[in-house]
């Protein structure tokens, strides 16, 4: 069994400690905001210049001024700030946040990052993601195991353009919670039911399996959704 | 008296000159100066380096004078949004240059411009094709790229409220490039949704002072810049 | 619940550590954290390195922290006051060290402490004593100074406005130092003249968004601080 | 005959025009705005986050978070706006002001300035000195034309620290206006009745005489306040 996206977000979210600033990628990060525990405050960052993104705003009730780095029109949560990019841009390259959760095409074991241009991409774009993989502490990804032709996107050296190098610290995806360590890749959590050696089968670089490896805490279904599959 | 209002978008960008850069305020829809840009357009302008986050949406202000071949280069961070159509068709064709640059080293870079540095040193980008042939130097370990100042000839920014002095509030997330684009050109041209008496503005609200405004016009909200329902079935 | 409030300034300031670095906001009196400093003053932390514009003013808050010999090292623009004698008196005497820098400067690496920056070229200083022995570098054929970051273990500040996730809003001319302090110490303890509840300081009028903020206690305000007869007689 | 301080400062509120950006410096440069005309509007910067400031507070009417860069507590005029001290030196770093005036110990023939440090003194103090010297277009200095010893503040080369080098357009004293050009400073005004050859006697550097040299414009008293004695 494996997770779906809505279970890896809802994975990642059960790492988010109370208090936490985080910036969202989009894709599965985006998805993230909806399994945070509601008695856990959090506040949602976005380059754009806001500190306390809630939740996409309600069909007529869009505010035109008030977007996230998606360009979605948003609600802002109470004790919400707004600022200008220099500031937004010194929360994250000054090293401020505490999280960030973003997408990638690939990881490499020693934490490199490509996720700014897929191969053969014609026209590229960056947006904050270097600023964020650069400097931010906590770099999370959240994506799939492996790419939609089955490839591993965890690899043992990028062959996409660099975001930058040595900046994950963990990869959440539907098989595994893996931590990238001085060492190597350490395999911390697998799917429901699925075997260490199988993730391993689906990586393209050597996983060395946590002594407490465990099963993700992850239900299959979760108001309505189904998070596993 | 100074009064920096002009009367309509026209004679606000009269000045905007062939071949002039020009900084343009905004975040996707919010806080682009789209009157301004749709005056531009009406003008003639062209032959522009564009400075802005994106590369525009749709076929109207920025998008528009990509549409209209207007633009020969563009620096920017993420000209790839789907509405970036026009851009994208006429960079593939070669009209138009591209300078890639991660966001918060463009708005550092403007804010450089505006502040009278000579350039700084980021932690962002050592080690990518990004910062490919720059300086790069080590300090207390860690690497960094020297950047420099990115000004231009004009700044267009939009704005919330502002009085005949050029001071500004912006509204919610609008603000976004606005003030420190409002430091780092030549001249400075905003449109306000609501123009004000000067003291009207509450102090702590300013966010950008007037000593930064050259021309302030007053603009009615276009409702191309606001239509949630089609964005979303664009997307 | 975030909560950052503490409940008076002895608890706030209780981390603050014998040889701790320690910025501290302020202009002249407006912004000053008196009641934050005298709180370090009375648990007798000592051999303290403080970073400020000036040198303080009297035998109170900053003044006294000189005045008690608890400060090692000053860096300021402006320590020169006349009501700066307690500074004065220990500088003379050799018990505290001196770094001058042109405000400019000061404020510029605060900042690019608090921006991740890893240094920055002025146009302020090439060709004076205050740039002596340091990189100059022409850019478009001016002299630029390279400066260094500055940051500290503690910012001390002070707001008129905050709530319990530590977003403050400043009046008048208090702000100067203190937003940008905010962006550069390890922990950042902030008084507040009022503790308001979240949602309402208007969204426009927060200079410091509760991320900077570490811990916020509510002071009354200090007549010692406000006295402008007094000041007027001492100048 | 020559002017009072306040006559100094008469005059170069004469050369202010409408739309200036002002940062005034502490001593004669702070007397200016009374003798600014009521119909021209402009705006005084201080260092510490004000663009506006009024007239000095009347007693009892003082507001304890409105201080100019001198401490002194002032009064802000409708549209001032405050703002933080990266905001304050960005306006004067990036060369946003119009004008500034400020006191000198010395100016050179070349324009070098030096106010920041008296010989002898002690304990040193520069403040936002440097930052205006080296980046404001307009840099004007308002003067005594000899030191308090009768020797002349006007050299061919500064003996104190300088503040910065090249950066004075013109002077401002009781006894002469004079620019500073590139071939060297030409006297282009004298104070009612003074010779070129008397102010020539008290400059200790060669002054060449503008050919519409001119007596200044101030009359002897301006709302009871003597200009020239």
């Amino acid at each position: 069994m494996i997770l779906t996206r809505e279970g890896i977000a809802y994975r990642v979210a059960g790492d988010l400690p109370e208090g936490s600033y985080v910036n969202l990628g989009i894709g599965i990060p985006s998805m993230v905001p909806a399994y945070l525990s509601s008695d856990k405050e959090i506040f949602i960052h976005s380059e754009n210049g806001i500190l306390g993104v809630g939740p996409m705003a309600a069909t007529g009730e869009e505010d035109p001024d008030v977007v996230d780095a998606a360009k979605g029109y948003v609600t802002l949560v109470p004790g919400a700030s707004v600022f200008d990019h220099v500031t937004s841009f010194t929360i994250i390259r000054g090293g401020h946040l505490t999280h960030a959760i973003i997408g990638a095409i690939e990881v490499a074991a020693n934490g490199d990052l490509a996720n700014w241009r897929m191969p053969g991409q014609k026209v590229p774009g960056v947006g904050g993601a270097m600023d964020i993989a650069f400097n931010v502490k906590n770099l999370f990804v959240a994506m799939t195991h492996v790419s939609n032709k089955g490839e591993p996107k965890i690899v043992a050296r990028c062959t996409s353009p660099l975001t930058a190098p040595h900046c994950v610290r963990r990869i959440f995806t539907d098989l595994a919670v893996i931590d990238v360590e001085r060492e190597g890749l350490v395999l911390r959590e697998v799917a429901p039911g699925v075997e260490p050696a199988a993730v391993q089968a689906q990586t393209g670089a050597p996983l060395r399996v946590a002594g407490d490896c465990r099963e993700m805490d992850v239900p299959v279904e979760f108001n309505g959704v189904r998070l596993i599959d | 008296m100074i009064d920096k209002t002009v009367a309509n978008c026209g004679e606000a960008v009269a000045q905007v000159f062939d071949g002039a850069s020009i900084m343009f305020g905004g975040f996707g829809n919010p806080g682009v100066p789209a009157n301004l840009i749709e005056a531009i357009r009406r003008q003639g302008t062209t032959n522009l380096v564009a400075i802005h986050n994106g590369a525009g949406i749709g076929d109207f202000a920025l998008g528009g004078l990509f549409q209209d071949g207007r633009i020969r280069k563009l620096t920017a961070s993420f000209p790839i949004n789907p509405g970036s159509w026009a851009f994208r068709e006429r960079y593939l064709k070669g009209d138009v240059e591209l300078e890639l640059v991660p966001q918060g080293t463009l708005v550092e870079r403007i804010r450089a411009a505006g502040a009278g540095l000579g350039g700084f040193y980021t932690p962002t980008g050592p080690g990518t094709e990004l910062a490919a042939g720059k300086e790069v130097r080590i300090f207390n370990g860690r690497e960094y790229v020297l950047e420099m100042p990115l000004d231009a000839d004009f700044a267009l920014i939009k704005a919330y409220r502002g009085d005949r002095l050029g001071n500004l509030s912006y509204r919610k997330a609008m603000r976004n490039f606005n003030p420190i684009m409002a430091t780092a050109a030549k001249v400075v041209i905003v449109e306000v949704e609501e123009l004000v008496a000067v003291g009207s503005l509450s102090m702590e609200e300013i966010h950008t002072p007037g000593i930064f405004v050259d021309h302030i016009v007053q603009i009615n909200r276009d409702p191309r810049l606001f239509d949630p329902q089609k964005e979303r079935s664009a997307s």
